[in-house]
C-alpha cells in the first residue's frame, strides 16, 4: 500500500476537529476564525482526496478496490464483528472528491450568506459534522459503519435543517426530515442484522460475492408466507436508500427541508446527503444484481419519482422547492439507472452500462445542482423573497450569476454540449440498451419536462422588467466567485469524465457482464430535441416578462393544476396519518389504557385491601362485652380446629 | 338410689342449690344491692362446700378475703358510684335472650366432656384433711415441694396491687377537674 | 357428692357468671359475675384436689392464691371503677365506648 | 487479592459511614453537609474505579477464581442455616458498580440546589447508595436479599418527603409494588435454598434443580426482579415515582436501581433455574415486546417531561428484559451494555429535567418553549441525551441496541424474530417522542414568561459533562467494556444455554 492512501483518514479526521472545535470553543468567540478553520479543513481534504483519485485513476486496473485502513470496533459474537475503515474504490473515490469540492465551495459561499447572521459559529461547525459523517459514510468497509454514519448524516441533516430553530417551520421540517428518514433506516438495521446473521460478516467485499449471494438466495418460510432470503434483505436495505434519496413514498421531508439555510439544501439536498441512497445501491450493487426482483422495484420507484416530481417542479412558485423537486426527479433518474441494468428479457447478464452511466450522473448532477442552488441563495439574499414571481430582470443587476445559472440550466436541461447531457444520455441509452424502454421513453418525456421548468425559473428570475425588490440588487463577492467557479465543471466535465466512468468504473466484486453494443445513433438527437423544445415553450410562456398566456394555461388545466401545486396532498395525508391515526389512535388509547386500566387495576387492588381494613376495623366499636363474646368465640373456634385437624 | 343418700350427700344438694339460685340472682336482679347481698350468700354456700370436701383452710380463707373484704368493697364501690333514685339499667331483651341460649348450649357442651374425666372406682380416695397447719407448713416449705417463692410472689403482687388501687383511685386535686369534684 | 356432681355445679355455676358478664349493663355487675366464674374454678379445683390428686394441699394452695389474686384484681377494678365514674358520671357500659376507634 | 476483597466491602461500608457522619453535621451549615456527601461519594466513585481498573488487569492475568468470580472471599454469618458474606465480583457487577459510582457522583452534585431538610436526605440517599453496592457484590442470596432490601426501602422516604406533586401516592404505589416484587423474589430464594439447601449462588447453579421446583421459582424470581425493572403489566410504579421524585433520587432509580432489576433476573432468576427459564421464556418474551413497543408508543402523547422520560425508561428497560428473552450469548451481551447504556442516559436525563424544572417550575412541555436561546447548555445536552436515547450512533444507546438486535435475532423461532423485528421498528417511535419533547421544549420561539432564565452554573455544569463524557467514550470506543462483559457472560450462558 503506497503511503498515500494510509493517510487517508486525515480526510476524515479534518472536518471533526473543525466541528470540534467551532461548536465547542470557536465558534462562539469569533465566526470568522470557525468559518476560516472549517473552509480550510475542506479545502485541504479536497486537495488530499483529489491527490488519493489521481493515484488510484492512475493505477486503476492493476488494483480494483482498497482498504487502505480498518481496526475492530464492536465485537457482537466470534465470528460477527463490526469494523471501522476506509475502503476506496472508483464509486467511493469519485463521491470524496465530489463531496469535498462541493463541501469547500459551500464553506466559501456560506461565509458571504452568513455575514450578518448571530450563530454563524454554530453553522460552521454542523456543518463539518455534516462533512465528516458524509465522507465516513462514503468510505465505509461494511454494513454496520455506513449505518452508524449513515445515521449521523441523518443527525447532522435534522440540526442543520433546523438551524434556525426559533422558526416553528424549520423545526417542524427539521423534525420531518429525521423521522422519515430514520422510518427507513430502522428497515435498513433490520436488512443488516438479516444479511449480518445469514453470511455471518458485515464486510462489503465478502457480501458482494457470488457464494455470498449463492448462500443467501434460498427461500425460507417465515410463518404463513414464503420468501426468499436475498430479496428480502436487498429490498429492506433498499428501503434505508429509498428513505435518504427521497424516492417517491417518502420524498415528503425534501421539499420541507428547503426550511434550512441555502448553503444547507445546497450540498445537502442536492450534491451528498440524498445521493446517499444511490451510494448505498451502487455499493451493494453486486448483490442487489443477483436478484431480478429488487432491480425492478428499484427502476420502477425511481422512473414514477422522475416524472412525479418534473411534472410538480413545473406549478412550484418557490425557487427552492422547484430546484428540491428537480433534486426529486434527477434523483430518480439515478435511481433508475441502477435499476434497468438487467435485461427485460431476464435472461442473466449484467449490463454494467446503467451503474456507470448512474454514478457518471450523480458526478455530473453533483455540480450544477449545487451551483443552482447556490444561485438561488444569492438571488433569495439579493431580494429577501423565494417567490419567483416577485423577481424579475436581475439580468443586469446580477450578471455574472446570470451567466452561469444559464450553463446551469442547460446542463441540466441536456442541452448537448453541456456534462448534463452526457451523463442523461448514458442513462437513458442503458435503459434502452437492456430493453426498458417504457422507462427509457419516460426518462425523455422528464427530459423535456426537466428543461422547461428550469428555463421557466430562469426566465422568471432573470428575464421580464426590474420589480421594486429588485432594485437594490448586488452581488456579494465571496457569495459569486464558488458560483461561478462551480460553472467550469458544469460545462466541461462531460466529456472528459464520460471516458473515465464509461471505462474504469466497475462495482465491487465480479459480475456476470454482458458487453452491449456501445450506443445508438438515434438517442442522443432525440433527447437534445426535447431539451431544446422544452426551452423554446418555456421561453414562449415567460421569456417576454408578460405571464398572460402561461396563467391561462394553467386556467385551462384548472383544478388538476392545483392538485399538482399542492404535490397531489400527500403531505396532508401524512401528516393526516400521523397525528390522526398514529397519535390519536394508537398513542392516546394506550396512555388511557395505561392510565385507566393498567393503573386503575393496581389502584383496585389497593382499594380492595382498603376495604377489608375498614370492614376489620368496623368491628372495634368499644363494646367491651362484644370484645369478650369474640374471645369466647375464638376460644371455640380454636377448640374445633384442633378436633377436626387432630 | 333414693336410699343410698347419706347426709353428705343431702348436704352437698342443699348447698349447690343455694349457690346455683343465689348465683341467678345475682346476674338478673335488678337492684344492685340485692346481686351483692346474693352474692355473699353464693359465696357463704361454696364455704360450706369447701368444708364438705375437706379444705376447711380454703373455706376459712374464702369467708375471710372474699365475703368479708371485696363484696363489702364492692358495697361500698355501689354506696359511692350509684346516685340513689337512679333506673335501673335492664339489659336489652335481644342480648340477655341470645347470651342466654348460646351460654346453655355452651354449658351443656362443656358438660358433655364430665364423663371422660370420671374414673369411678379410683375416685373415691377421700383426700387427707388439708388441715391449717399442714398447709401453713407446705406454704412456708423450703423444700423442693414447697410453695414458698409463690406465696413470696403472691404478697409482692398484693402489694402492688394496693398500691396501684390507692394511686388510680386518688383524686389529684388538679385544678383542671376541680370542678368536676365538686359537685 | 361424686366428683361429676361437683364439676356439673362449677360448670354451671361457671356459665351463669358469663352469662352475667355477658349482660350486666352496669360495670360492678360485671365484676361481680367475674367473682362467679372464679368461685366456680375455685370449687372444680377443690373438687379434684378432694376426689383424684394425690397430694390434695396443692389444690387448696392453688385455691387460695387464686382468692389472694382475686382480691387484688378486685382492688384495682373498682378503683378504676371509681375514677371512669368520677370521669363519665355513668355506669352504663354501652355508652363507656371510650375503647372504640374513631 | 485480599486487598481487594477489602475493599469491596468498603464500597457499601463507605455510604454508611458517610450517612453516619452527615448525623453529626449540624443542621444548618447546609452547604458543609453537601460538600462532605460529595467528597464521601467522590472517594466512592474513584475506589470503584481503581477496583475496576484492577479488575481488568486481574482478567488479563487470569485470576478469576473457578466459576469467573474475582476478589472473592467468605465469611461464616449464621452457621446454623448456612449463611455466609460472600463476596465477590465478575465482570458484569464491577461494570454495574462503575455505573452506579458515577451516577451517585452526578446525583450528590445535581442535587446541590436542594433546600429542605438536606440531612435526612442525604442519610437516606447514603443509605440506598449502601444497599445497591451490596447488591453487586454479594454472591449469597441471603445477603443479596438483604441488600436489596436496603435500597429498595428508602425510597419511600426519598419520594414521600422531598417529592413534588402527588409524592405520598407515588412514594406509596412504588414502595407497595417493589416490596410485593421482593416477595416473589423472597418466595424463590427459599425455595432455591431448601432445594440446594445454601446460599452460595454458585453452589446452587452446579446443583441441577428439579424441574417442578424451577417451573415456579423461575416465574416467581423473574417476576420480582422484572417489578423493578418495568416489566410490562407491572410498570406503572415508574412513571408516577419517578414524576414525583426529586432530581436525585430519580436519577439514582432509574439509573441504577432498575438496573437491579435486570441485574438480579440474570444473576438469580436465569442462572439458577435455567429448565424453567427455557420454559417460560416465550411467556417473558410477548411480555417484553409489549414492554418496548407499549412504553414507546404511550411516551408520545405525555404531556409531562418526566412522564416521557419515565416512559421511555420502561421502554429501553424492556430492551434489556428482552435481550434475555432472546436466550442468545450476544443477547445476554447486549443486555448488560443496553443497562449500562441506559443508566447513563437516563441519570443525565433526569439530572437535566431536574435543573429545567428547578429554573421554569413547570415539567408541561407546552408551556414551555423556545428554551434553547436562555439555556444553551442545558438544551444541547437534553438533546445529546435524546439521540442517545433513540440509538445515535456514536452514543452509547446505539452499541447497546444493535447489539441486542443482532443476538435476538440469532435465536431461531419464528416468534422471536417478529418480537426482534417489532423492537427494531419501536426504535422510530423512540425518535418521535424524543424529537416531540426536545422541539416543544427548546425550539420554536421564546416563551416570554421565561426571558430571565440563566443558563447551567458551574456545579451544574459538571455532572451533565461527566456523564455527556460517558456517554461518547462508551458510544465511540465499546472495546473494554465488551470484553469485561464477554468475560463473564461465558460462564453464565454456559450455565444456561446447557
Amino acid at each position: 500500500m503506497s503511503d498515500v492512501y494510509s493517510y487517508s483518514w486525515l480526510i476524515l479526521v479534518a472536518p471533526f476537529i473543525a466541528f470540534l472545535v467551532n461548536s465547542l470553543w470557536l465558534g462562539k468567540k469569533n465566526w470568522k476564525a470557525a468559518a476560516g478553520l472549517s473552509t480550510f479543513a475542506m479545502a485541504g481534504s479536497a486537495v488530499y482526496s483529489i491527490k488519493i483519485a489521481f493515484d488510484f485513476f492512475t493505477q486503476l486496473p492493476a488494483q480494483k478496490h482498497i482498504i487502505a485502513w480498518q481496526y475492530n470496533w464492536l465485537e457482537f459474537n466470534d465470528t460477527l464483528t463490526a469494523k471501522i475503515g476506509c475502503l476506496l474504490d472508483p464509486i467511493s473515490v469519485m463521491m470524496l472528491v465530489v463531496i469535498t469540492v462541493i463541501a469547500t465551495m459551500v464553506n466559501i459561499y456560506s461565509i458571504g450568506y452568513m455575514k450578518d447572521d448571530p450563530s454563524a459559529g454554530r453553522f460552521f461547525g454542523t456543518l463539518s459534522l455534516f462533512c465528516f459523517s458524509m465522507l465516513g459514510l462514503v468510505v465505509a468497509t461494511n454494513l454496520i459503519q455506513i449505518y452508524v454514519f449513515w445515521e449521523l448524516v441523518g443527525v447532522s441533516s435534522y440540526l442543520l435543517i433546523g438551524f434556525w430553530y426559533t422558526k416553528p417551520s424549520a423545526v417542524a421540517a427539521s423534525k420531518k426530515a429525521f423521522i422519515v428518514t430514520r422510518f427507513a433506516d430502522a428497515f435498513f438495521l433490520l436488512g443488516i442484522i438479516i444479511t449480518g446473521y445469514v453470511l455471518k460478516t458485515f464486510d462489503f467485499i465478502d457480501i458482494n460475492s457470488l457464494q455470498a449471494a449463492d448462500s443467501m438466495n434460498h427461500i425460507v418460510s417465515v410463518g404463513f408466507l414464503t420468501v426468499n432470503v436475498l430479496t428480502v434483505s436487498t429490498i429492506l436495505i433498499f428501503i434505508g436508500g429509498w428513505g435518504k434519496s427521497a424516492m417517491f413514498p417518502l420524498h415528503i421531508w425534501l421539499p420541507d427541508a428547503m426550511e434550512g439555510p441555502t448553503p444547507v439544501s445546497s450540498i445537502i439536498h442536492s450534491a451528498t446527503m440524498v445521493v446517499a441512497g444511490i451510494f448505498l445501491t451502487a455499493r451493494l450493487f453486486t448483490i442487489f444484481s443477483f436478484s431480478f426482483v429488487t432491480l425492478d422495484i428499484i427502476a420502477a420507484v425511481g422512473c414514477f419519482t422522475a416524472l412525479f416530481a418534473a411534472v410538480i417542479a413545473c406549478t412550484q412558485s418557490d425557487i427552492k422547492r422547484i430546484l428540491a423537486f428537480s433534486t426529486l426527479s434527477q434523483l430518480g433518474y439515478m435511481m433508475f439507472s441502477l435499476g434497468v441494468t438487467h435485461d427485460i428479457s431476464g435472461d442473466e447478464g449484467i449490463n454494467i452500462l446503467g451503474f456507470q452511466a448512474s454514478m457518471f450522473h450523480v458526478f455530473t448532477h453533483a455540480f450544477f445542482k449545487c451551483m443552482l442552488f447556490l444561485m438561488a441563495g444569492a438571488v433569495i439574499h439579493a431580494v429577501h423573497t423565494n417567490d419567483i414571481w416577485k423577481m424579475g430582470g436581475l439580468r443586469k443587476k446580477m450578471p455574472f450569476t446570470y451567466w452561469s445559472t444559464l450553463a446551469a440550466c442547460l446542463a441540466i436541461g441536456g442541452i448537448p454540449p453541456l456534462s448534463g447531457f452526457w451523463s442523461k444520455d448514458e442513462i437513458l441509452l442503458a435503459s434502452f440498451l437492456s430493453g426498458h424502454n417504457i422507462i427509457g421513453s419516460i426518462g425523455l418525456i422528464v427530459g423535456g419536462l426537466t428543461a422547461f421548468y428550469m428555463f421557466r425559473l430562469f426566465f422568471v428570475t432573470f428575464h421580464g422588467e426590474l420589480k421594486e425588490s429588485g432594485q437594490h440588487a448586488h452581488e456579494d463577492k465571496w457569495m459569486t466567485t464558488p458560483i461561478v467557479l462551480l460553472a467550469i465543471p458544469t460545462i466541461g466535465i462531460g466529456w472528459i469524465a464520460k471516458s473515465y466512468f464509461l471505462g474504469s468504473f466497475t462495482p465491487l466484486g465480479h459480475i456476470a457482464q454482458i458487453e452491449s453494443p456501445h450506443h445508438l445513433t438515434w438517442l442522443p438527437i432525440v433527447a437534445s430535441i426535447m431539451g431544446v423544445s422544452g426551452l423554446i415553450i418555456a421561453w414562449v410562456l415567460y421569456g417576454k416578462g408578460n405571464y398572460k398566456t402561461a396563467t391561462a394555461l394553467s386556467e385551462k388545466f384548472g383544478k388538476s393544476y392545483t392538485v399538482i401545486k399542492n404535490k397531489f396532498y400527500i403531505d396532508e395525508i401524512y401528516l393526516h396519518i400521523t397525528h390522526k391515526i398514529i397519535f390519536d389512535k394508537v398513542a392516546a388509547p394506550i396512555k388511557w389504557f395505561d392510565s385507566n386500566i393498567v393503573d386503575g387495576f393496581m389502584n383496585f387492588v389497593g382499594w380492595v385491601l382498603h376495604l377489608f381494613g375498614k370492614l376489620v376495623r368496623f368491628s372495634q366499636n368499644g363494646q367491651i362485652q362484644l370484645y369478650i363474646g369474640t374471645m369466647f368465640l375464638g376460644f371455640f373456634l380454636i377448640y374445633f380446629i384442633y378436633k377436626v385437624a387432630a | 338410689m333414693l336410699s343410698s343418700i347419706t347426709i353428705q350427700d343431702l348436704f352437698f344438694f342443699v348447698l349447690s342449690s343455694v349457690i346455683i339460685f343465689g348465683a341467678i340472682m345475682v346476674v338478673s336482679s335488678k337492684n344492685l344491692i340485692h346481686s351483692a347481698i346474693n352474692l355473699i350468700l353464693c359465696l357463704f354456700s361454696t364455704a360450706g362446700l369447701f368444708i364438705l370436701l375437706n379444705a376447711e383452710f380454703v373455706a376459712i380463707a374464702q369467708v375471710m378475703v372474699y365475703i368479708g373484704g371485696v363484696v363489702v368493697f364492692m358495697l361500698f364501690t355501689i354506696f359511692l358510684t350509684t346516685r340513689l333514685g337512679e333506673e335501673h339499667l335492664e339489659p336489652l331483651f335481644k342480648n340477655k335472650f341470645f347470651n342466654g341460649t348460646i351460654l346453655v348450649m355452651a354449658a351443656c357442651w362443656v358438660a358433655s366432656f364430665i364423663p371422660s374425666v370420671i374414673d369411678p372406682e379410683r375416685d373415691q380416695t377421700f383426700a387427707q384433711n388439708a388441715s391449717l397447719t399442714e398447709v401453713g407448713a407446705r406454704f412456708l416449705d423450703l423444700r423442693e415441694s414447697g410453695f414458698i417463692v409463690p406465696f413470696e410472689v403472691i404478697s409482692v403482687l398484693i402489694l402492688v396491687a394496693m398500691i396501684g388501687a390507692i394511686a388510680i383511685a386518688k383524686n389529684d386535686n388538679d385544678p383542671k377537674n376541680k370542678d368536676e369534684v365538686s359537685n | 357428692m361424686t366428683l361429676s356432681n361437683c364439676l356439673i355445679l362449677a360448670c354451671m355455676l361457671f356459665f351463669v357468671g358469663i352469662y352475667g358478664v355477658m349482660t350486666r349493663r352496669n360495670l360492678i355487675g360485671v365484676l361481680m359475675s367475674v367473682e362467679l366464674m372464679l368461685n366456680a374454678a375455685n370449687i372444680n379445683f377443690i373438687a379434684f384436689a378432694y376426689f383424684k390428686a394425690a397430694d390434695s394441699v396443692a389444690g387448696s394452695i392453688f385455691v387460695i392464691m387464686i382468692i389472694s389474686v382475686a382480691a387484688c384484681e378486685m382492688a384495682v377494678g373498682l378503683a378504676i371503677i371509681v375514677t371512669m365514674y368520677r370521669k363519665h358520671k355513668e355506669m352504663d357500659i354501652s355508652r363507656l365506648g371510650g375503647l372504640q376507634d374513631e | 487479592m485480599m486487598a481487594e476483597s477489602t475493599l469491596l466491602t468498603a464500597t457499601w461500608v463507605i455510604p454508611f459511614l458517610i450517612a453516619l457522619f452527615t448525623i453529626f453535621i449540624p443542621k444548618e451549615n447546609d452547604s458543609s453537609i453537601k460538600r462532605f456527601n460529595l467528597i464521601g461519594s467522590g472517594i466512592n466513585l474513584s475506589l470503584v474505579i481503581y477496583l475496576t481498573v484492577r479488575f481488568v488487569n486481574a482478567m488479563h492475568a487470569g485470576l478469576g477464581d473457578a466459576n469467573g468470580l474475582y476478589f472473592a472471599k467468605k465469611v461464616p454469618w449464621f452457621g446454623k442455616l448456612n449463611i455466609e458474606y460472600n463476596i465477590g465480583v465478575d465482570g458484569i457487577s464491577i461494570l454495574m458498580m462503575l455505573l452506579t459510582g458515577i451516577v451517585v457522583f452526578c446525583g450528590v452534585l445535581a442535587s446541590w440546589g436542594l433546600k429542605d431538610q438536606t440531612k435526612e436526605f442525604f442519610i437516606m440517599l447514603n443509605i440506598l447508595v449502601a444497599g445497591v453496592f451490596g447488591v453487586f457484590i454479594s454472591f449469597d442470596l441471603f445477603t443479596f436479599f438483604l441488600f436489596y432490601e436496603v435500597a429498595v426501602l428508602p425510597m419511600y422516604l426519598l419520594i414521600g418527603l422531598w417529592g413534588t406533586g402527588k409524592k405520598e401516592y407515588a412514594a406509596m404505589k412504588l414502595t407497595l409494588m417493589l416490596v410485593g416484587g421482593s416477595a416473589l423474589i423472597l418466595a424463590g430464594i427459599l425455595g432455591l435454598y431448601f432445594e440446594a439447601n445454601s446460599f452460595d449462588i454458585m453452589v446452587i447453579a452446579q446443583t441441577n434443580l428439579p424441574e417442578s421446583f424451577q417451573y415456579w421459582a423461575f416465574p416467581a424470581l423473574f417476576l420480582g426482579f422484572g417489578i423493578l425493572g418495568a416489566l410490562f403489566p407491572f410498570h406503572t410504579w415508574s412513571p408516577d415515582g419517578h414524576a414525583s421524585a426529586p432530581t436525585a433520587v430519580s436519577m439514582l432509580h432509574a439509573g441504577v436501581l432498575m438496573k437491579l432489576g435486570g441485574y438480579g433476573c440474570l444473576r438469580v432468576a436465569i442462572f439458577l433455574c435455567p429448565e424453567g427459564c427455557n420454559e417460560w421464556m416465550s411467556v417473558f418474551l410477548i411480555l417484553t415486546t409489549i414492554n418496548i413497543c407499549y412504553g414507546a408508543f404511550a411516551a408520545i402523547k405525555q404531556t409531562d417531561l418526566k412522564y416521557v422520560t419515565a416512559y421511555s425508561s420502561v421502554s429501553h428497560c424492556g430492551f434489556v428484559l428482552f435481550a434475555f428473552a432472546a436466550m442468545t450469548q450476544t443477547a445476554f451481551q447486549g443486555a448488560v451494555l443496553q443497562m449500562i447504556s441506559h443508566g447513563l442516559m437516563t441519570a443525565l436525563f433526569f439530572c437535566l429535567i431536574g435543573m429545567i424544572y428547578g429554573r421554569t417550575h413547570t415539567r408541561i412541555m407546552g408551556d414551555m418553549g423556545g428554551l434553547m436561546q436562555r439555556i444553551p447548555f442545558l438544551g444541547v445536552a437534553f438533546i445529546i441525551a435524546g439521540l442517545a436515547s433513540l440509538g445515535l450512533p456514536g452514543l452509547s444507546g446505539f452499541v447497546a441496541e444493535v447489539t441486542i438486535f443482532v443476538g435476538a435475532f440469532e435465536n431461531g423461532n419464528i416468534v422471536n424474530r417478529v418480537c426482534t423485528v417489532l423492537a427494531i421498528l419501536s426504535i422510530v417511535v423512540t425518535a418521535v417522542y424524543v424529537l416531540r419533547a426536545a422541539n416543544q421544549m427548546l425550539m420554536g420561539p421564546l416563551n416570554p414568561e421565561f426571558e430571565k432564565l440563566e443558563d447551567a452554573t458551574y456545579i451544574e455544569k459538571i455532572p451533565v459533562i461527566i456523564l455527556l463524557f460517558c456517554l461518547f467514550a462508551f458510544g465511540i470506543s465499546p472495546g473494554w467494556i465488551i470484553e469485561i462483559v464477554n468475560h463473564s457472560i461465558e460462564p453464565i450462558f454456559k450455565a444456561v444455554g446447557r
